[in-house]
């Protein structure tokens, strides 16, 4: 028998984030079956251990606990919940752990950073940091506005006042008023969807040129269909979770033309990667299409894969040297997934691993029909986006961690 | 007990409790073995120190029992020829047995008006007659009709005579009475006997009356009951009670000998006991 | 001072308010008829959206006849749960039996997400004007709706509270479940009854927000977002219910109106609410319409 | 009896109103310190409210209670309870899901120190030196009240009697100079009624407790109080001494409903 | 709630001192002992074989500090009678606020957590001003927004939590040891564990815990009885709010790192589930509550684990429902137990006392 090697994967399939951790869950299950169909990580089976902990950062360390009892090398985590938690114990326990939370601050793994109280040595994740994102549209809202012709745009920061929105609040700010905008006062809308007229009426009201919508893709919906019901001709752009096939078919119309980040190509964009990802789909779930979110799974764990790969070979697979095969190469896209994943580069010192970010634009033709799937509208047009540009960052010191 | 339909001229019962056994939560032992009949139209009176349990016996045969987690063990409680022992009380009540429960237990929270509709609330006569009732009813209690705010602020006594005129409005067939004299000035303990009595002789409903008031209760009953420690231990016609020589001494004072004042009973009675 | 803006947010408060207030209302139904505060609420609203939101994809119902099966499921429902669930807990400590209803919106909340999914569903279009013109501000037809619906089970209730002899067999279970059955109410026939009216109730809400917003169980947060208009209004005051919710909806405008204008605290709108609330109550312990505790020895 | 004739209690024309219902209006009223003072009066006479006044769960809209010489009439019921007043309740208050013990320990409360931080270092603080001393004095109360048996048993669950009983020894339990009963002998029967008048005279001659009381049973009234007081109406009637009371014919007529016919519930008592 | 009265009969005492002793029978005395004493071995290693996973151990470690925020809610609600919906947030306020004090002002964290939860206690009471005047459920929703208004100022406050980082909170140091592994910090929660359960058996056995209970019983009569309603109503606030502190503390130096997130209205209501499945009113119950509630998605976790590891883990729908039947169940079981054992375990745990110690004869 071939031997395996357990690798830890959690997940909130039941949670309030379920919606979009079950296609990035569902990516890296897929990722896995299909390098088991492969011959596995450097010759071992993956026995991938898929765990639901519903966002409960309780259930998450438990969890841990009994991942580190049984022997875990490494980690692939989730959310902010999970993640934050675990930071200490990963660091302490050298486990890396492969998170979708990308708050800028779990970036810097020396805590060199003023930004940071605390390096996370340990946390990686394949994709742009929240602030980047944020950075990336801005960036193409100033092109935008030049384009248009608007003298002093007007940008205005929305979330709910939590961590998760909050953590790019600095960041995106500042970029703006460095590209010239004219920054408006934050408005504050929660989480949990409601009515949010009024906020899109203060929104109107404030004059904005530009809104970035820092919440989740549900509370987003309701954001976008009221600030449409009261007629607030902004042009949104929202964070990496915001915008989706399924956002795009719930809001309708009211999403047309939001812009929004991505840290890996669409499913079924013209990338040469793509036919690995095809592959990867058929071995595993076998769907028609896969939400955005997927592929951010499956570049996760492919970085992943390719580090232990390397570790194997550097004196087996331990945490530690997982970690060092981050940062063997620079500029690194694993390999047959090129234009799927962006090119990435991991130091020790430096955890912002994808500075460019691919920047797509939201496009909602006609009246969506609830009873159609997601693919069928895609088939037929209704909804679908496309990619704008390529923006590339540049790695300023000073964002570290910020 | 036999000697209770011979007592009384006609014999066929309403209520007979055979040898009920009481638990509470499983584990309180309160009725052992307590049995009596109440023929219909009789005037039945229970009597007894604290704690015998009366009201659990009332509890018993109105099924209010349940809802004290208390439950009937042994014995059965024959109500016109059906065992009705752990029955649900609102069926029990639709059949036509109504309990005034001990201490007012009227609805604070509502008029009096609203409190003596909801006595009414199996009946499905119309508006008009209810409303006629309700007129009744303020005749027997002239003062219930002049407190028009919500009953929870009645006084003591008013409360009361709110709880009997809700057992009216339902013209039940029998009626269970836990200590309605219980707080009631003179004038109005007699009063409420003279109700009870015409209730009882002129609209023809059955009592089970438990009282303190042994004077009153053996003035006005057919038969009673006297009950210590969750069983029987005494009963008879109203003449034989009224003649009974420990009745006298403990029930109605002044057994015997000439009556010593409150004031002047140096020594504790002890308690003498049937068992 | 922006007066434009300042009459646009107490429209929408106050038609927001209507909602927040039909919500209210199923709380109060349950509430004095059983001392219960139901944290399913939440959740009766979800399934109602949820089932009508199949009823018409799915089945591809019109509107009318879907929302009427929707309603009619939802009677059923709430028996069902009353005789399943609650008749059990019937003279069980209250808390208790709350206890249950959060349980039981746990449970709900689950198997929603597993039947329905975990994304948000749009409504398939129900009114061919999405929103109407009202005093030069556009309000979703839909809310229109729901105004119209709860103003009439509003005056609908209050008369059956008031008059009606199961409106009265209602109060008084709720004020003493052993008195009730000594007067020959039948206690659990009384719950399933409030149960289902809720759940009714409920659904016409649910179905409501997600016309407006779509369908996801994130929609079941406003069961815990109306807390403060059915306190505020009065535990067991059906108007205080709807009035309550009125209040709550201009205050968290308001709120973000100054919030806007002046303070740019942010989070006002949420906030607020609370703060008004608090300082309501100090003065009015029973809210507005509340009845108070009958404090007398 | 207690010879001095210092008034412990002065209430000078109090009137209460709920709403429209005159509750009490310009009653005034003296209790001597060491008596034993006696209310009657028809149902919604306003007796309760009185004591309800005394005791400061209502305030009077007009008028002043003076305890002890102290005006207290805008006092909050629990510094009165400090100041020595104790009282029963008519509708039963007990503490339904305490033993009875502990009912009686509430009683104490004022006339303990320990509060929650030497109680939580109980062993060290003291707290359990006090609380052993307090249990003895509660002990005595049980003992004198004969309710030993039911010591450790919930108040809820006994029988209304006994309830009644209780009550009483939580209001003796705070060691009150007046203790203010609400028909305490409701619901007894005659043996009852002669224990628990008995440990009323007893309160009062040698625990020597001013008591007053509102009963509905003339016999027991007669018998063992002082002076008496009538209201109706939320007035003042009459007052006075037992025999005078009795033979006043608005007493008579409004109260005991007497015609000459030898009456039942007091009769025999009273002839 | 106070059946304990049954378990005394057939029990004779000679003091009073003996009488009023924390266990109502010698017996139980024994247990708890004995209890102490597993608690005590329970994480001990001897070579390669220890007696509990360190899974197992962190669920213990949770359920320590969890069961002392939920004493000190049971102190509120199961004693006083006032419902509260606010609790997680006194609970995260301690978390914070023994982070804070120990980065800002280099407090030692020994010191810190006592602080935490007498700061705790300060603002507990001044959220429970409104109890002096407002009952029952409204007072209930009054404390709902103690629990928004205190998260939306952790949001606002970077000084104080860090803001949207959350904030760092150093290992437990004791004399210069480091008691950061879960081995070792088991034994700070277990100390407060047990130091916070006596506490409350004590003042429930002397005047003030009394009090409490008499104004949850009746208020007013309280009052004629010399208490202050004002007061105890405030103080149980400030009591149970100081036992929330305490928890947040531990709780934020086990993980050394405190985030807003963890405080939402969802684990106020948790407490409450705790509580009520533990038993109003019951010290030892809130701790049995609190294991019922840690313990319950766990074993949901490893029961959908096998399953999945079976042979039907390969039957879809299986394997796409069973998260969802996981949560289902949770919340099925919550409302099944409460069907059961409407009082709660420690009811159900003195009945069964009961039930052998005086059938059939009573009184
Ligand atoms: N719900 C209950 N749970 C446990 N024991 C109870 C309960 N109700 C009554 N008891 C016990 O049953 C016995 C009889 O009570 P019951 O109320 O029937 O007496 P009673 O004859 O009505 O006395 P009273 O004349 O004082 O009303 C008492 O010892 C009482 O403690
Ligand atoms: N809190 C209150 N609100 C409104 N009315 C009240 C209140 N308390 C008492 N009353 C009214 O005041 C009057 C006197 O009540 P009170 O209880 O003092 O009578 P009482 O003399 O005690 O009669 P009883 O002997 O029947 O107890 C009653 O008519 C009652 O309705
Ligand atoms: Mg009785
Ligand atoms: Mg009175």
């Amino acid at each position: 028998a071939a031997d395996k090697v357990l690798i830890a994967n959690l997940a909130d399939l039941t949670g309030p984030t379920a919606s979009v951790s079950k296609p990035f869950t569902q990516g890296k299950q897929d990722a896995a079956a299909y390098l088991n169909k492969h011959g596995g990580i450097a010759g071992m089976e993956i026995d991938l251990d898929t765990v639901d902990y519903a966002y409960a950062a309780p259930r998450a360390i438990a969890q841990y606990k009994s991942w580190k009892s049984a022997g875990v090398k490494v980690i692939q985590g989730w959310g902010t919940a999970d993640t934050e938690a675990l930071v200490g114990f990963v660091s302490r326990d050298k486990i890396p752990y492969y998170s979708a939370s990308y708050s800028a601050h779990l970036q810097d793994p020396t805590g060199k950073s003023e930004h940071v109280k605390k390096g996370a040595p340990y946390n990686f994740f394949a994709g742009p940091s929240y602030s980047d994102g944020a950075r990336a549209v801005i960036q193409w809202a100033a092109a935008d506005a030049k384009e248009k012709g608007i003298a002093k745009p007007k940008f205005v920061y929305m979330g709910d006042n939590h961590p998760y929105p909050n953590a790019a609040k600095k960041a995106a700010k500042g970029y703006a008023e460095e590209l010239g905008f004219e920054v408006g006062n934050d408005i504050i809308y929660s989480m949990k969807p409601g009515d949010f007229k009024a906020q899109c009426l203060t929104l109107k009201e404030s004059g904005a040129n530009y809104a970035y919508l820092a919440n989740t893709g549900g509370s987003g919906i309701a954001l976008l269909k009221a600030c449409k019901s009261v007629g607030a001709g902004v042009q949104f752009v929202t964070n990496v979770w915001g915008m989706d096939e399924n956002v795009m078919k719930a809001a309708g119309a009211a999403a047309d033309g939001v812009v929004f980040p991505m840290g890996a190509a669409a499913y079924g964009a013209d990338v040469p990667g793509m036919k690995l990802v095809k592959e990867i789909n058929a071995a595993g779930s076998n769907e028609e299409h896969h939400p955005v979110h997927y592929m951010r799974g499956v570049c996760s764990f492919f970085y992943m894969k390719e580090a232990m790969e390397w570790a194997a070979k550097n004196g087996g697979i331990t945490g530690d040297n997982i970690k060092k095969g981050m940062y063997q190469t620079a500029n690194w896209v694993p390999a047959g997934l090129e234009g799927v994943c962006p090119a990435g580069t991991w130091t020790a010192e430096d955890h912002r691993g994808h500075m460019d970010v691919y920047v797509y634009q939201a496009n909602v033709k006609g009246e969506v029909d609830p009873s159609k799937s997601v693919p069928e509208l895609l088939k037929d047009g209704t909804i679908g986006m496309t990619k704008l540009f390529d923006a590339k960052l540049e790695r300023k010191p000073e964002w570290l961690g910020l | 007990m036999a000697e209770a339909a011979i007592a009384n001229d006609n014999a066929d019962l309403m209520l007979s409790v055979n040898n009920i056994e009481v638990v509470y939560n499983e584990v309180i032992l309160v009725l052992r073995g307590v049995s009596l009949d109440v023929p219909k139209g009789a005037l039945v009176t229970l009597l007894g120190p604290n704690g015998a349990g009366k009201s659990t016996t009332l509890k018993a045969i109105s099924g209010l029992l349940g809802t004290e987690d208390g439950e009937v063990t042994r014995g059965e409680v024959i109500y016109n020829g059906k065992n009705v022992a752990n029955g649900s009380p609102d069926q029990i009540v639709r059949d036509g047995i109504f309990q005034v429960m001990e201490g007012r237990r009227i609805i604070e929270d509502m008029t009096v008006i609203e409190n003596l509709r909801l006595g009414a609330y199996t009946r499905k006569d119309s508006n008009a007659e209810i409303k006629a009732d309700i007129e009744k009813v303020f005749h027997y209690f002239p003062r219930l009709k002049e407190r028009t705010g919500l009953a929870g602020y009645l006084s003591g006594g008013e409360q009361q005579m709110l709880a009997i005129g809700r057992a009216i409005m339902s013209k039940p067939d029998m009626i269970l009475l836990d200590e309605p004299s219980m707080g009631l000035s003179p004038l109005l303990v007699k009063e409420v006997f003279e109700i009870i009595r015409t209730l009882n002789k002129e609209l023809g409903i059955t009592m089970l009356l438990v009282e303190q008031n042994a004077n009153m209760a053996l003035k006005h009953c057919d038969y009673g009951y006297i009950m210590e420690s969750g069983k029987v231990v005494l009963d008879g016609t109203r003449e034989e009670l009224l003649s009974n020589e420990d009745v006298k001494e403990f029930y109605l004072g002044g057994g015997g000998e000439e009556r010593k004042s409150f004031k002047n009973l140096k020594s504790y009675k002890r308690r003498k006991r049937w068992l | 001072m922006n007066w434009d803006l300042l009459i646009q947010l107490l429209m929408n408060g106050l038609i927001i308010g209507c909602l927040y207030g039909v919500v209210a209302m199923c709380f109060v139904l349950i509430y004095k008829s059983t001392q219960i505060v139901n944290f399913a609420q939440g959740e009766f609203l979800l399934i109602g959206a949820w089932v009508c939101w199949w009823f018409l994809t799915t089945w591809e119902l019109p509107f009318i006849v879907g929302f009427l099966f929707t309603l009619g499921f939802m009677t059923v429902f709430g028996i069902a749960l009353q005789v399943i669930v609650l008749r059990p807990m019937i003279g069980e400590p209250i808390i208790s039996v709350i206890m249950v209803t959060i349980g039981l919106s746990l449970f709900f909340q689950a198997s929603m997400k597993w039947m329905f999914g975990v994304n948000v569903q749009p409504f398939p279009r129900v009114f061919d004007t999405q929103t109407v013109e009202f005093l030069g501000f556009q309000v979703q037809t839909a809310y229109i709706m729901s105004l119209v619906i709860s103003l009439f089970i509003m005056v609908g209730f209050a008369w059956f509270f008031k008059t009606s002899k199961h409106g009265l067999a209602m109060r008084a279970t709720a004020f003493d479940q052993q008195v009730a059955q000594s007067l020959g109410i039948s206690v659990k026939n009384v719950f399933a009854m409030a149960w289902a009216i809720s759940a009714v109730v409920s659904a016409v809400a649910g179905v409501v927000i997600g016309i407006v917003n779509g369908v996801s169980d994130t929609l079941a947060f406003i069961g815990i977002k109306v807390f403060p208009a059915v306190i505020l209004g009065g535990l067991d005051s059906i108007i205080g219910a709807i009035v309550g919710g009125i209040i709550i909806g201009l205050l968290e405008n308001f709120a973000e109106f100054t919030d806007s204008q002046w303070f740019h605290v942010g989070n006002l709108y949420t906030i607020a609410p609370f703060y008004v609330l608090v300082i309501i109550l100090m003065i009015k312990p029973y809210g507005l319409f509340g009845t108070k505790d009958i404090e007398r020895v | 009896m207690t010879g001095q004739t210092t008034p412990i209690l002065e209430v000078d024309d109090i009137s209460l109103r709920f709403g429209g219902v005159r509750a009490l209006s310009n009653v005034s009223f003296n209790v001597n310190k060491g008596e034993l003072f006696s209310i009657i009066g028809p149902n919604g006479a306003g007796k309760t409210s009185l004591l309800n006044c005394v005791s400061g769960r209502y305030s009077p809209q007009e008028g002043s209670i003076k305890f002890k010489g102290q005006e207290v009439t805008k006092m909050t019921p629990n510094h009165r309870a400090e100041l020595g007043m104790g009282r029963t309740f008519q509708n039963l208050a007990l503490f339904a899901h305490m033993s009875v013990l502990d009912n009686i320990m509430v009683g104490r409360h004022h006339l303990m120190k320990n509060n929650f931080l030497s109680g939580g270092i109980y062993w060290f603080g003291g707290a359990q030196k006090e609380e052993l001393i307090h249990r003895r004095e509660a002990e005595d109360i049980i003992d004198f009240l004969e309710i030993s048996h039911i010591r450790k048993s919930v108040a809820g669950t006994l029988s209304y009697g006994l309830r009644k009983r209780v009550e009483l020894a939580r209001a003796v339990a705070l060691r009150p100079d007046l203790i203010l009963l609400d028909e305490p002998m409701a619901g007894m029967n005659l043996e009852e009624k002669e224990d628990m008048a008995r440990y009323i005279v007893d309160l009062n001659e040698e625990w020597g407790m001013t008591v007053i009381m509102i009963e509905h049973d003339m016999g027991v009234v007669m018998d063992i109080s002082e002076r008496v007081m009538v209201l109706d109406f939320g007035k003042n009637i009459a007052e006075g001494l037992p025999h005078e009371i009795m033979s006043n014919d608005y007493v008579k007529r409004a109260y005991l409903g007497e015609e000459d016919d030898a009456d039942e519930n007091a009769s025999d008592e009273v002839a | 709630m106070a059946g304990y009265n049954m378990m005394r009969c057939g029990e004779f005492r000679t003091t009073y001192e003996k009488d009023t002793t924390i266990f109502p029978t010698p017996m139980s005395k024994k247990f708890a002992l004995l209890g102490v004493l597993l608690c005590v071995v329970a994480p001990l290693q001897f070579g390669e074989f220890s007696l509990v996973s360190p899974t197992i151990l962190t669920l213990m470690i949770q359920i320590g500090y969890l069961s002392i925020g939920a004493l000190g809610l049971n102190i509120l609600v199961g004693f006083t009678g006032q419902i509260s919906l606010g609790h997680a947030a006194f609970f995260g306020f301690g978390a914070f606020a023994s982070a804070w004090m120990n980065n800002d002002f280099s407090i030692p964290v020994f010191f810190s957590i006592p602080l935490a939860g007498v700061l705790t206690m300060a603002i507990g009471m001044l959220f429970g001003m409104p109890a002096a005047r407002i009952k029952g459920l409204y007072l209930a929703i009054a404390t709902l927004a103690s629990q928004f208004i205190l998260e939306d100022f952790f949001a606002r406050a970077d000084w104080f939590t860090g803001g949207s980082a959350g904030a760092l909170a150093n290992p437990f140091e004791l004399f210069g040891f480091q008691l950061s592994g879960d081995r070792s910090y088991y034994y700070v929660v277990l100390f407060y564990m047990i130091a916070m359960y006596i506490l409350a058996a004590n003042l429930m056995r002397s005047r003030d815990g009394r009090a409490f209970v008499a104004v949850r019983d009746h208020y007013l009569s309280a009052e004629v009885m010399g208490i202050n309603l004002t007061w105890y109503r405030v103080l149980s606030f400030g009591i149970s709010s100081f036992y929330a502190g305490i928890a947040g503390a531990l709780f934020a130096h086990y993980l050394q790192y405190v985030s807003v997130e963890s405080f939402n209205l969802f684990l106020s209501i948790q407490f409450i589930g705790m509580i009520i499945i533990g038993g109003l009113g019951s010290v030892m119950g809130s701790l049995m509550g609190t294991a019922f509630m840690v313990l319950l998605p766990e074993v949901m976790q490893g029961a959908a684990g096998m399953i999945t590891s079976t042979d039907w883990g390969n039957i879809p729908a299986i394997t796409e429902g069973i998260n969802f039947m996981k949560e289902m169940v949770i919340g099925l079981a919550i409302v099944l137990f409460l069907i059961f054992e409407p009082d709660g375990l420690a009811h159900r745990w003195r009945m069964i006392k009961a039930y052998w110690k005086l059938y059939p004869f009573s009184y």
